[in-house]
């Protein structure tokens, strides 16, 4: 009938901003803070907490990025993230066993990643594109199915660069290969800024913002605009003359690309690359970052992405130092289970949002 | 009113019947273990020495044969303990049976029955006592729960 | 409009083939390993009949939010860890055997009713996307899982003996043994035929819960749980109460799924106490769609069959991965394959079919109005 | 009970939605055994009133409703259905609430199973563990279908049920309630075969004659003066005319549901003459939108004039132009400017410079989320490549943010959109806005046709003028062809040069705005189906 004839005001006040913000997010906000200020009381240098914080959010910004297009396009949070991340594995591996080393390893990791990505993307988006609805659900056992296919792949795969295979039988890759020699800290190192115990990976910062600037852009652009669109309201687009699935499928490959350099990036500052069952969870804490950043299930940001990943990483470093000192108990692992499959589980159970 | 206090009653008879099944089970499922000594015991001033074999036998079954300063062991359940002893005091003597009657305490996981002690019909606190595992030796190394990794399932 | 023409012989095959797909593709790749294993039959059936004990009951457990339209339900993780709980209090306190068991049981109703509670209330809160919803309430209540466990059992919750406890004063051990109670369900009446052992009490037990499951399914409850399932504004219309409704399922579905863990860590004889429950919803569920079923409909007969199929798979898998390719991590790293995929089939075979349902009604048009033209 | 009192009294029921009035003073009785013809047109007031009757919460959500209601002469106010079924009334609504995989018998006794006797569990836990009597579900089951006189198996699944005998199973439910007296049938022969219509009505006669009242809502004339002791008409929320069956023809039914009684129609002579070209031709559309089922539309659309496409609600006029926009799965042929447009491609037809304004604002119309800016200018660049800069030599698109918000300044200003600025959200404005915003919209990727649905349905007055004026105005203009779907007669006839006025999916007949009432409701209920 008529309600809408009723022009909604806009609340105001502090009620409207905890409605805004969301409560979970207020409460993880005010626990990093308590956590910073702590910090310092407990015998832990806030310098080194905060290096600490920043080089994991170098580690990850671009990972959590990578849900950006999926979330804009209507697809849902990326639970499928496995899936790129098994193509920067690919790339990594294929990289490295061509014999290519240092800065050149890096780039021809990503090029060789990026042939992956797309594929994987396309055959996934049109995937996604059948199941409209049950996008959720169906990525995470995409991805899970990805991982463990590749489990067989990585024993089978002809790998023969003995930095990676098992040294006694000389075939099959090792679970942990370590990149020295490749692209350890390769972009962390560029322009790095050190003072004392702190330290800025400028390169690697810089290379998240590059990324982030693009992704900007082309929500600027008159694609992005139907991406936006598309997700905001499907049959809006469509009848205004947008290809729906086929700006799913964009999003869906783009997401894929991300999530293949955001775990190359990872490698980089991490020091190792983890086969196996190691992608299997990765897109948890991707996703509950973007949401603790104040995304939704179908909207989302840069900014989310920015204060979601300093907010997620920020207490998984802080808090096994912290509140070790505080209780004498590393609750950390505890803290970030719940902290962050909390997070996702309160954005599913609101009102909004048009997939599964 | 009439159906909403019966039912209430129904469900309290069930919370009970529970209660009461638990509690029973918490009885009868009790698990002990006693360990069995062939041990000389000095018992005020007087010592009661070990025999040459001991067999502790539950009907028929055979629970431990025991040499002198020997140690023999057995689970049971519940707290009403009984078994029987067989006795040889010497290589080739004839065997004497004894049983073995004993309430169990709730409260101990193990506990010691020195057999020569009650063979000689002392009063039970002379022969039965909590046996109290040694803390284990050295800093066992700390372990720590796994996390996501460890994901191949082995068996299900 | 016209009359639907007589399925044909090889139109009925066909069908029968895409209804039961999941099934004989399993089939087939049993019917390929189990010679490449070289397992002797003898072997096969001892095993197969030890993990039916072991497994069905937990699967069971599954069926009932089926029913009630709430599709898989991966939240039965909350009833393993109210299972384990109670295991870890009940070996702490020293009951053995088959009271053991019982009390363990008892004990695990209260903690599975309220996480029931819980995830039902989350569940209908989040009413079209319950089983997504389900799988991370599953993840969050194992980090509460952990809290307790890690944390609150020594300090809060008096855990006495060391044999459970981390050395560090709190917290209890990755592993807590079972052997005081490990198949004391198995064993008592076990017979042994040809020289399988068959765990007669625990079939017993399963057999009464079939019957119990098929009673429930023609009671007033049962009959709403179908209703509500299959159109929950019809039921709501018909003055249902929905919501209480799928929370009841869910509550029975944790317990059950309770009781099933228990069953399943006696047989195991010990607990892996951090990631037992981790895994267990995926596998059951895996072996539940092997068995036939979907995420709509599923009957005990999918259970059985599942069970045997699925564990058929997992078992010679390993050993014909290692004749094959020489390493017997490849069959492990299958099988788990084969449960995510199927896993992943399924649920795509369930929205296409949702999706296909709605193109219906065009084509009929297109032919009423080409009849109409002429 | 006596006979003396009525079974039921209405008196003076009014309501409103937020200050919209739908329902003044409405009253009527209607007597045990008594059928009651309730007829008008969509939007009269038939429905709301029967909400009202059968408590359903949309009243009270809504705040409640004026005047009184009794049955058996007490007064009663029912906050439920429920309520309403157990003083006796029973309701079977257009959309079936059976459940697919129950059998008929399961379904008319769907949450009233008889139970067996209580066991232990029942008793610990609840009533509903007890088991189903299914003998007895049976007998009742058949009992009530009996009653309906048609011959339904107790075990048929209602997946398997063809709708008439959905319709029937449905009917066969409220039959079996013992405390039924009142049973309102809401358009119960529309989806029937003649035959089961046929039926229907015999076992209508049946219940009357069992004593049972029955309020029989159709919009096929012809039965309600088969059956019906006496007829209401509405229109307007108002009773126009209250007769015995006996004394009304068809004429006069379909002359009082649709007629003004004032000819306050200004029709505007127009250059459009009949000599004017066809920009569109429509031939055979057939279009699978739920609810407004086309199944064999051919039309002529003449360039440059309005027409208007009107028709009862559910007849098929909302399908043709989300049939042709592609907005629903749709066959036939439509040319527009001597080309073929493809249909189920929306792209095609916006770049033939077609355009819609959808009457599903908020599903279809409107990016609720996002701002006016956007929802003004968004179809425009993606279809026109408008409001945006290239960059690095045309390869990247860039959205160029201040040409948007000075359109849609523009487009503010002349609806007079009522709004905080260009960047508040769709979300936030009121109904009379939004289609505002959606005519804007429309309007700014400067069509050659434009198909508008609804333009003024749940907006007030002041925004229906406005809306309408607008229209006017574009049309003569900008020398641009609209085609305007409404369920609102009247409005059409202010607005249009010719009237097609669909019934059953098929075009029942086109007539000049000026033609009277009497034959537009007699081409609406000619072939209802």
């Amino acid at each position: 009938m008529s309600q809408t004839e009723k022009t909604l005001k806009p609340v105001s006040g502090f009620s409207a901003f905890v409605q805004n913000f969301g409560l979970p997010r207020l409460i993880i906000a005010g626990f990093l803070l308590l956590l910073f200020i702590a910090a310092p009381f407990v015998g832990s240098n806030f310098f080194t907490q905060l290096t600490n914080t920043i080089n994991r959010f170098s580690w990850n910004a671009i990972l959590v990025l990578s849900m950006v297009p999926m979330v804009h396009s209507g697809c849902g949070l990326n639970f499928g993230l496995p899936l790129g991340i098994v193509s920067g594995l690919l790339g990594a591996t294929i990289s490295m066993e061509l014999g290519f080393t240092g800065g050149l390893s890096f780039l021809m990791a990503i090029l060789i990643a990026t042939p992956f990505a797309l594929i994987f993307g396309y055959g996934y988006g049109h995937l996604l594109n059948r199941i409209k609805g049950g996008e959720m659900m169906i990525a995470t056992y995409v991805g899970f199915s990805a991982v463990s296919f590749m489990c067989i792949a990585w024993l089978l795969l002809p790998y023969r660069s003995p930095n990676m295979v098992w040294g006694l039988s000389g075939k099959g890759l090792r679970t942990t290969i370590t990149v020295e020699g490749y692209y350890d800290k390769i972009l962390a190192n560029f322009l790095k800024i050190e003072i004392g115990s702190f330290s800025i990976p400028v390169g690697t910062l810089l290379f998240f913002a590059l990324l982030a600037f693009l992704m900007w852009a082309f929500l600027h652009t008159k694609a992005g605009t139907a991406m936006t669109a598309v997700g905001s309201n499907p049959t809006f687009a469509r009848a205004s003359g947008i290809n729906v699935d086929k700006v799913r499928l964009q999003s869906v490959i783009m997401s894929t690309w991300l999530g293949a350099v955001g775990i190359l990036v990872y490698q980089q500052g991490f020091g190792f690359i983890q086969l196996y069952m190691a992608p299997f969870y990765m897109a948890l804490p991707a996703i509950s970052a973007i949401l603790i950043g104040g995304a939704s299930v179908n909207k989302a940001s840069i900014t989310n992405v920015i204060i979601g990943t300093f907010l997620f990483q920020g207490i998984v470093t802080m808090t096994p130092t912290v509140m070790n000192n505080i209780i004498r108990m590393d609750m950390s692992e505890v803290i970030r289970v719940i902290v962050s499959q909390g997070m996702i589980l309160y954005a599913l159970t609101r009102k909004q949002g048009g997939s599964k | 009113m009439n159906r909403k206090k019966r039912a209430l009653l129904y469900r309290l008879g069930a919370v009970a019947l529970l209660i009461v099944i638990s509690a029973a089970m918490l009885w009868v499922g009790r698990g002990h273990t006693v360990y069995f000594d062939n041990k000389t015991l000095e018992y005020e001033g007087q010592s009661y020495p070990s025999f040459y074999r001991m067999t502790v036998k539950d009907g028929d079954a055979t629970v431990a044969k025991l040499a002198k300063r020997e140690r023999g062991m057995a689970d049971w359940m519940g707290q009403h303990f009984e078994m029987q002893v067989e006795v040889l005091t010497e290589k080739g003597a004839e065997p004497v049976v004894y049983p073995i009657k004993l309430e169990l305490p709730y409260g101990m996981d193990g506990i010691v029955v020195n057999l020569p002690g009650m063979v000689a019909g002392l009063p039970q606190q002379a022969w039965v006592s909590e046996f109290i595992p040694s803390e284990p030796q050295g800093a066992q190394e700390e372990e720590l729960p796994p996390t996501e990794e460890d994901l191949v399932p082995t068996d299900i | 409009m016209k009359k639907q023409s007589q399925a044909s012989g090889a139109g009925a095959v066909a069908r029968f083939l895409r209804q039961n797909s999941v099934p004989l593709m399993f089939i087939i790749i049993c019917a390929v390993l189990i010679p490449i294993s070289g397992f002797s039959a003898g072997y096969l059936i001892n095993e197969i009949v030890t993990r039916m004990g072991r497994n069905i009951f937990l699967i069971l457990s599954l069926l009932i939010p089926i029913t009630a339209g709430m599709g898989l339900n991966f939240g039965m993780t909350l009833g393993a860890m109210a299972g384990e709980i109670a295991l870890i209090l009940v070996s702490d306190w020293q009951i053995w055997g088959i009271p053991g068991i019982v009390l363990a049981m008892i004990v695990s109703i209260p903690i599975s009713v309220g996480l029931g509670l819980l995830c039902g209330k989350i569940l209908n809160m989040a009413k079209g996307r319950e089983m997504v919803t389900s799988y991370i309430t599953s993840f969050f209540i194992g980090g509460v899982y952990m809290l307790v466990v890690l944390y609150m059992m020594g300090p809060i919750i008096p855990i006495a003996h060391s044999s459970i406890k981390l050395p560090r004063g709190y917290g209890i051990r990755n592993t807590v043994s079972l052997l005081s109670m490990r198949q004391s369900l198995d064993n008592l009446l076990a017979i042994r035929v040809l020289g399988v052992k068959i765990p007669t009490l625990t079939f017993l037990i399963i057999g009464l819960m079939c019957l119990g499951i098929v009673w429930f399914g023609k009671t007033k409850l049962g009959q709403d749980m179908r209703a509500v399932g299959q159109d929950i504004q019809v039921a709501r219309d018909a003055g249902i109460d929905v919501e209480r409704t799928r929370l009841i399922s869910i509550i029975i579905s944790t317990v059950l799924a309770g009781f099933g863990m228990i069953i399943y860590l006696q047989n195991m004889g010990n607990l892996s106490t951090y990631s037992s429950h981790t895994q267990i919803g995926m596998f059951c569920i895996a072996a539940l769609l092997v068995g036939g079923a979907s995420v709509e409909k599923a009957s005990i007969g999918n259970v059985f069959l599942g069970v045997i199929l699925f564990h058929l798979m997992f078992i010679v898998a390993p050993q014909a991965g290692a004749k094959i390719t020489g390493d017997s991590m490849i069959g492990e790293y299958f099988r788990v394959f084969a449960s995510y995929g199927v896993i992943t089939i399924a649920l795509i075979m369930y929205e296409t079919r949702k999706r296909k349902a709605k193109l219906m009604a065009g084509r009929q048009l297109q032919l009423a109005q080409s009849e109409d033209v002429k | 009970m006596s006979n003396r009192v009525p079974l039921l009294q209405m008196k003076s029921i009014s309501k409103d939605f937020f200050g919209n009035q739908v329902l003044s003073d409405i009253s009527l009785t209607l007597d045990a055994g008594e059928v009651l013809g309730l007829v008008g047109e969509n939007g009269a007031g038939k429905s709301t009133l029967m909400k009202i009757l059968f408590g359903m919460d949309v009243i009270a959500q809504t705040g409640g409703y004026g005047g009184d209601i009794l049955i058996g002469g007490e007064k009663v106010v029912f906050d439920s259905p429920f309520a309403a079924l157990e003083a006796g009334i029973g309701m079977v609504h257009q959309e079936f609430s059976l459940i697919p995989g129950f059998t008929a018998a399961e379904n008319i006794l769907l949450n009233r199973e008889p139970t067996n006797r209580q066991s232990v569990l029942s008793q610990v836990f609840s009533d509903r563990l007890s088991t189903l009597d299914r003998k007895k579900m049976d007998e009742t089951a058949a009992r009530a279908i009996e009653m309906v006189g048609v011959d339904i198996s107790g075990s048929m699944l209602s997946s398997d049920m063809p709708i008439g005998i959905k319709q029937f199973t449905e009917i066969a439910r409220e039959l079996s309630k013992e405390q039924l007296k009142l049973l309102i049938l809401d358009e119960p022969t529309a989806v029937l075969t003649e035959q089961e219509a046929e039926t229907l009505l015999s076992s209508v006669r049946n219940m009357a004659a069992r004593g049972i009242a029955v309020i029989f809502i159709t919009h096929r004339l012809q039965e309600i003066l088969d059956i019906c002791d006496k007829v209401v008409v509405m229109r307007d929320g108002h009773v126009v005319k209250e007769v015995a069956a006996g004394e009304a023809t068809i004429p006069d039914l379909a002359r009082w549901m649709v007629g003004r009684t004032v000819e306050s129609v200004q029709h505007q002579d127009r250059a459009t003459a009949g000599s004017a070209r066809t920009v569109m031709s429509i031939r055979n559309l057939w279009v699978d939108m739920p609810g407004e089922v086309v199944r064999n539309v051919s039309l002529d659309v003449r360039e440059g004039e309005i027409l208007g496409i009107g028709g009862l609600a559910g007849q098929g006029k909302l399908g043709i132009p989300n049939g042709i926009m592609g907005l629903y799965p749709a066959g036939g042929q439509v040319n527009f400017d001597g080309r073929d447009i493809p249909l189920n491609e929306p792209r095609k037809c916006l770049d033939a410079q077609l355009a819609f304004v959808s009457e599903d604002r908020r599903g279809v119309g409107l990016l609720l989320d996002e701002s006016l800016e956007w929802n003004i200018a968004f179809p425009a660049m993606q279809i026109h490549d408008k409001f945006l800069k290239p960059l690095l030599g045309g390869l990247i698109k860039w959205r160029d943010d201040r040409a948007i918000k000075e359109v849609t300044l523009k487009y503010i200003d002349q609806l007079q959109i009522k709004c905080t600025g260009p960047r508040q959200k769709a979300r936030e404005l009121s109904g009379g806005n939004q289609q505002k915003v959606c005519l804007s919209k429309a309007f700014a990727l400067e069509p050659k046709f434009l198909f508008v649905s609804e333009p003024t349905r749940g907006i007030d007055i002041g925004a229906k003028a406005l809306v309408l004026d607008a229209l006017k105005k574009f049309n003569r203009e900008s020398g641009v062809t609209v085609v305007m779907i409404s369920s609102e007669l009247e409005e059409l006839r202010q607005t249009c040069d010719r009237i097609a006025i669909i019934s059953g999916g098929k075009v029942a007949g086109i007539l000049p705005a000026a033609a009277s009432s009497e034959e537009f409701g007699l081409l609406m209920v000619e072939q209802v189906r």
